[in-house]
């Protein structure tokens, strides 16, 4: 077939409006670009005035005028079937519906009965201000003794006794930790147990199961805790301190 | 009509090929022929839906017998059965619906429905099914990394999905997000090519409401898909980016927000029920109409009420996170929009129902699975208003009220929808019919022990049991011994179920060589794909025998015939 | 010829043919995936008014450079339609290839700006606003990039007069890729 | 559903009722449709030499069957809207005075409980900190800051039909007030990783004398 004549087809049958489209393309350009340079000068503008409207207005107005002049004269739009005109116009319309159905929750920092702490901190320390490592300030607990942590902590899966016999521990794979067996001290010190204690087994590398508690206390407790654990560990077997 | 993206390489290429038969890994691997491709589809969704039968079985031996060594398997720690349950979800949804639904049917149906001769983009036809199974590659790696595949349900929420510290799965959630993203990528191009060829290549003659009501379906769905995903794929690339990079797209403390993603997630979600929930309707709708002889009551209602759902599913995204931490007033609105969809649904519903009227129902297995799809879809779109309704969700959200009430929309969607298109189209796809009695006897083995899976799932989430738990010994409420009878009965009838589909793969392979022979019409059909040969060849009609239609697809019983039907295709 | 290219890509019940029409459905998709992605950027920068020192932080001059160097390109992408309209592969062709050239001015510019960025330490981890940035001028670039690949293929067959109608197509895509910049130009580097 | 789980907090009988409202609803529309469709197939079975009718869905006297269902159902819907967004503004949006309030805090994988202690004041010296306990005391009306340190998490606990996520980097405020005494479970109800079937806690319901006691069991055990 002839390239030629597939060329000629796509004339009549394609826009139905022979010999291109009667635009003057270069007249479009220049409006184009003056837009452009207009965009571009306005926030000096605005910056020189200090009305920040004029920012807003030259950026985001000019983008709208100069969005639509490239997609009518340039894309064709503007010769187009109307069922296309539809299709662009839907696919705009249900982003604005998007943008009006999210923005409740994540444009807004605080609502009905809720707060965002960390998007207020956040606005609050600036782009430049460094994150703390808990922006949720949570006191650790007060009053706080080893064994009434282990008990109600840890005692889910390990058991009241340390043996590794909680009420949670059964169904656990690999099962948790028995203290009281010589065994499991063999290649285990007190900084090996805090560790575990802050950052959880995954850690040095063992089960992810057993997770970080160190948001609930301080280093100090942590330590008290980590010698409450040993103190599980039958006689002899035990770690050397610090 | 020259003015169409025509490849000259291809003519050459096809120029050599041309008077020769093809290696068969050409003909069948890497064919742009429409009903090469769907087969390609149907078969990867099939061989992905035993992957994932195959995990719920695990699973759910795990939780009616918790701590035993599934047979196959071995014990399910708690990491492999959020594994197991993530990639459930993500498979029967991704993999299996979506491929088989809208690819495989559409990509046969489309171009044999509308009287074409193939897609109107062959090659990018094949990019697609190529996409298509690097993804689900893809994902079936994610199950064999280090740390096993992704536990973060199919849903996704960051910050878990986000962080390897959070899910303990740093590669397996990342891979399983390419994956995702792969495969909406393969849908969108395969999208573009429904929804171009059904607009521009129907026959002559064939006018907007002649086409068969499963292709407009198919082509509303793909609709739907593209113009929803795309807030997800870019959500997607942020999920990546918070992934790898460890940007904090999705960190609250670095200025992100968790809810966004539930919210680019949720807006494409709920489109994308009604994306595999319309081919699952059309399918039904052409067998029933078939089969009851009678024209569809109503084709523009049909149509209209098909938009109508398809305009609102954008509307009610928001009804999956009542309780997930919006703000409360947003709920009421999301209430109101999500139970006004369910006008159009009902009325989908009553429109199926009110063909039988006056009909001459004929219940062939094709037939009995289009009627069990309403009867059991009518069931989950019932338990659905309790949970579109805010104040019942507060209670019902993701409890197993929920699972069963999901499972009961998709069920009949992926499992009933596409055997009922897999049964009633096998003769035209291998030339030969599917035996009867085995046809039956799978169906019920299906129908029955489904209701005894879900309907004690219905009775455990309103006792409060919540999804994703591995074990419930953790729960006093929930581990009494009437509870575990009543998983118990749910894993069986589960495997029940699963044993009944042996029936069907020997009744599918037995027929596909043994068969009878089918002959180009044997459903005494009005549809073009039923005027030629079974199976079609390469071309679907000789060049010069395109057909041309003169009527609607649904002229059955018409009084001035003699016979019931009347083809599209013959001139009056 | 038995294996010739089907009959359905030669119809157009709709009258818009078969490759335009395939094109603004591309576009319809990408419309949703910008403007996701813009709409949720939009909503952060409302919300966290501190971003605007961060933003503070890009050049201007630049994105105002890469802004006339799309507009131009796109000015010749629309003139190389005009000559294939007219059947003059060759102009076509020509045309093409300063559009090309644009883009790869663009892309240089890009990466001049990025680099100097981010040796100033704003790399994409800094902030969630340079996360931002970065995901949505790179996704834009990556679509520039794509551009400029299909484009250099058809100005290859335009060159050779084959495949005219292929000028018009991704013309339209390439305007596309303008006017999302002419959306990211004023929401990344004006806004302040 | 008093069947399935008591009911202990003020508005899960509201909850309920809303349940029962749809369950009659939904229920009567399931049955009548089930009820035609079958009979339809049975009517209409195929019989030899029997012709189908010839129906469009455009004759006015056979679309009333589709119209007037239409609109019943749209009718019913507004009912349920109605009471559903009541119930849901009572229990998510209008929160009543408080008698005391409580932090609940999640975390992979426990629930943290603040209790105010004997003050009755948050973030004073003397509260309580519990991991997997909540001690309330029956028909007090408690706020409760729902946060979370790491994932999403669900505050559910089911005798109350109360749940609510937790949002890392958000403070979510509701309420109940329980009108039973008893233990009960509270689950998280948000995947959180591979301990979210370990994620359980009690909620201890207890009479004016028992939870003063615990109180001040409490704090004598924590002051140092």
């Amino acid at each position: 077939m002839s390239e030629n004549n597939e060329h000629e087809h796509s004339n009549d049958d394609g826009h139905g409006h022979d010999g291109g489209h009667h635009v003057n393309y270069f007249k479009i350009y220049v409006v184009l670009v003056v837009l452009f340079l207009i965009s571009v000068a306005g926030p000096e503008v605005g910056e020189m005035t200090g009305l920040r409207w004029i920012t807003l207005i030259t950026a985001f107005g000019i983008a709208v005028v100069k969005a639509n002049l490239v997609i009518q004269n340039f894309m064709h739009l503007r010769w187009e079937k109307n069922l296309m005109k539809w299709v662009l116009a839907t696919s705009l319309i249900l982003m604005f519906l998007m943008v009006a159905g999210i923005s409740p929750d994540v444009m807004n920092h605080e609502g009905n009965n809720w707060e965002n702490v960390a998007a207020k901190a956040a606005v609050e320390r600036g782009v430049d201000g460094e994150a703390e490592e808990e922006t949720m300030v949570v006191a650790a607990p007060v009053g706080f003794t080893p064994q009434g942590a282990f008990q109600t902590v840890c005692a889910t899966c390990h058991g009241t006794a340390g043996d590794g016999n909680g009420p949670a521990g059964a169904a656990l794979d690999p099962p948790p930790a028995n203290f009281t067996d010589a065994a499991f001290w063999a290649d285990r010190d007190k900084q090996r147990i805090m560790t575990v204690i802050q950052d959880g087994a995954a850690a040095v590398g063992g089960s992810s199961l057993m997770a970080p508690f160190g948001a609930l206390y301080t280093d100090e407790q942590v330590s008290e805790l980590a010698d409450y654990v040993i103190s599980f560990a039958p006689d002899g077997a035990a770690p050397g301190g610090e | 009509m020259a003015d169409t993206v025509v490849d000259v390489h291809q003519h050459e290429h096809a120029g050599h090929d041309g008077h020769h038969d093809p290696h068969w890994i050409v003909k069948y691997l890497w064919s742009t022929d429409h009903k090469i491709i769907a087969m390609q589809y149907l078969f990867t969704g099939m061989f992905m839906g035993i992957i994932g039968a195959y995990m719920a079985y695990v699973f759910r031996m795990q939780l009616a017998f918790p701590g035993i060594s599934v047979p196959g398997f071995g014990q399910v720690s708690p990491g492999e059965y959020n594994s197991l349950i993530t990639n459930h979800g993500s498979i029967m949804i991704f993999w299996v619906a979506m491929p088989v639904l809208i690819a495989a049917f559409g990509n046969y149906l489309i171009p044999l429905m509308i009287g074409a001769d193939d897609m109107v983009f062959p090659r990018i036809n094949r990019l697609s099914y190529q996409i298509f199974l690097v993804s689900a590659i893809i994902l079936l790696a994610s199950l064999f990394v280090e740390g096993g595949g992704f536990g973060g349900a199919w849903t996704s929420y960051p910050p878990l999905s986000a962080e390897g510290d959070y899910n303990q799965t740093n590669l397996g959630s990342s891979l399983w997000l390419l994956a995702v993203a792969l495969e909406f990528v393969a849908f969108l191009l395969g999208g573009i090519n429904f929804i171009t060829t059904l607009m521009n290549s129907r026959a002559p003659g064939m006018k907007a409401y002649d086409i068969p009501m499963v292709l407009w379906m198919i082509v509303i769905a793909s609709i739907l898909f593209m113009l929803s995903v795309g807030p997800l794929i870019a959500g997607a690339v942020m999920l990546f980016f918070d992934q790898t990079i460890n940007t904090g797209f999705y960190d609250p403390t670095r200025g992100g927000d968790p809810i966004l993603w539930q919210h680019l997630f949720w807006f494409f979600g709920h489109p994308e029920v009604y994306v595999v929930l319309l081919p699952a309707i059309g399918i039904t709708v052409d067998v029933i109409a078939t089969f009851a002889r009678k024209k569809i009551f109503g084709y523009k209602l049909v149509l209209y009420t098909a938009v109508a759902t398809g305009v609102l599913s954008f509307f009610v995204w928001a009804h999956h996170q009542f309780i997930a931490g919006i703000d409360p007033r947003m709920a009421n609105v999301f209430t109101i929009t999500t139970l006004l969809i369910s006008v159009p649904i009902a009325e989908l519903l009553f429109v199926m129902i009110a063909t039988l009227y006056g009909g001459s129902i004929r219940l062939t297995t094709p037939m009995l699975w289009a009627l069990a799809f309403i009867a059991e879809f009518l069931i989950g779109g019932v338990t659905g208003i309790f949970l579109g309704a805010s104040g019942a969700d507060i209670y019902f959200h993701d409890t197993y009220f929920v699972l069963a009430h999901f499972h009961y929309t998709f069920f009949p969607i992926a499992i009933i929808g596409t055997f009922c298109g897999f049964t009633y189209w096998f003769p035209k796809m291998f030339g030969r019919m599917m035996n009867d009695t085995l046809g039956k006897i799978h169906f019920w083995g299906t129908i029955i022990p489904f209701n005894f899976i879900f309907i004690p799932l219905f009775v455990l989430g309103m006792g409060g049991q919540h999804r994703r738990i591995y074990n419930f010994q953790h729960f006093p409420e929930l581990a009494g011994p009437e509870m575990y009878s009543l998983r118990q009965i749910a894993t069986i009838s589960l495997l029940i179920m699963l044993a009944f589909q042996a029936v069907f793969f020997f009744n599918m392979f037995w027929s596909w060589f043994k068969g009878e022979k089918a002959g180009k019409n044997p459903w005494k059909a009005n549809t073009l794909e039923w005027t030629t040969e079974s199976p079609p060849g390469h071309g679907n009609w000789p060049p010069d025998q395109m057909p041309v239609v003169y009527r609607g697809p649904y002229e059955y019983g018409h009084p001035d015939r003699e016979e019931d039907y009347w083809p599209q295709h013959l001139p009056s | 010829m038995a294996h010739a290219k089907p009959l359905a890509t030669l119809r157009s019940a709709t009258g818009i043919p078969t490759g335009r029409l395939a094109v603004w459905w591309v576009l319809a998709s990408e419309v949703v995936i910008f403007g996701g992605l813009l709409g949720v950027y939009l909503m952060h920068r409302i919300g966290h008014p501190e971003w605007a020192d961060a933003a503070a932080h890009t050049q201007t001059w630049i994105g105002a450079l890469n802004t006339f160097v799309l507009l131009t390109s796109s000015f010749t992408a629309v003139l190389a339609h005009q000559a294939a309209e007219k059947g003059n592969g060759k102009e076509a062709a020509k045309f093409l290839c300063f559009t090309i050239l644009g883009a790869m001015t663009f892309l240089v510019v890009k990466s001049f700006e990025w680099y100097n960025e981010i040796s100033h330490g704003y790399t994409i981890t800094a902030n969630t606003f340079w996360s931002f940035y970065y995901t949505a001028a790179g996704l834009h670039a990556l679509h520039v990039i794509a551009g400029a690949i299909i484009m250099g293929v058809v100005a290859f067959d335009a060159f050779r007069g084959r495949e005219l109608h292929r000028v018009e197509l991704i013309g339209i895509y390439w305007h596309f890729v303008d006017v999302v910049w002419i959306f990211l130009f004023p929401l990344l580097y004006i806004a302040k | 559903m008093e069947r399935f789980l008591i009911q202990a907090s003020t508005y899960a009988g509201s909850i309920d009722g809303v349940i029962m409202l749809i369950a009659l609803l939904v229920g009567f529309w399931f049955l009548l449709a089930e009820g035609i469709f079958f009979w339809l197939i049975w009517k209409f079975r195929a019989r030899p030499g029997e012709k189908s009718q010839y129906l469009t869905g455009k004759e006015k006297h056979v679309k009333r069957w589709i119209t007037i269902p239409h609109a019943l159902v749209l009718l019913c819907d507004v009912f349920i809207i109605i009471a559903s967004v009541r119930v849901w503004y009572d229990v998510k949006q209008q929160l009543p005075e408080a008698d005391s309030t409580i932090r609940v805090i999640g975390q992979q994988w426990a629930w943290t409980f603040q209790h105010p202690g004997i003050d009755n004041e948050l973030d004073t010296d003397d509260d309580i900190y519990t991991v997997g306990d909540l001690h309330v005391e029956v028909e007090k009306t408690y706020h409760f800051q729902l946060q979370s340190r790491d994932v999403l998490h669900s505050f559910s606990v089911p005798v109350f039909r109360l749940k609510q996520d937790a949002i890392p980097g958000r403070s979510i405020t509701g309420w109940f007030q329980a009108t039973e005494t008893g233990d009960h479970d509270v689950q998280c109800a948000e995947i959180c990783g591979i301990g979210h079937g370990i994620m359980a806690a009690r909620i201890h319901i207890e009479d004016a004398q028992t939870h003063a006691q615990w109180i001040a069991d409490a704090s004598a055990a924590t002051t140092p």
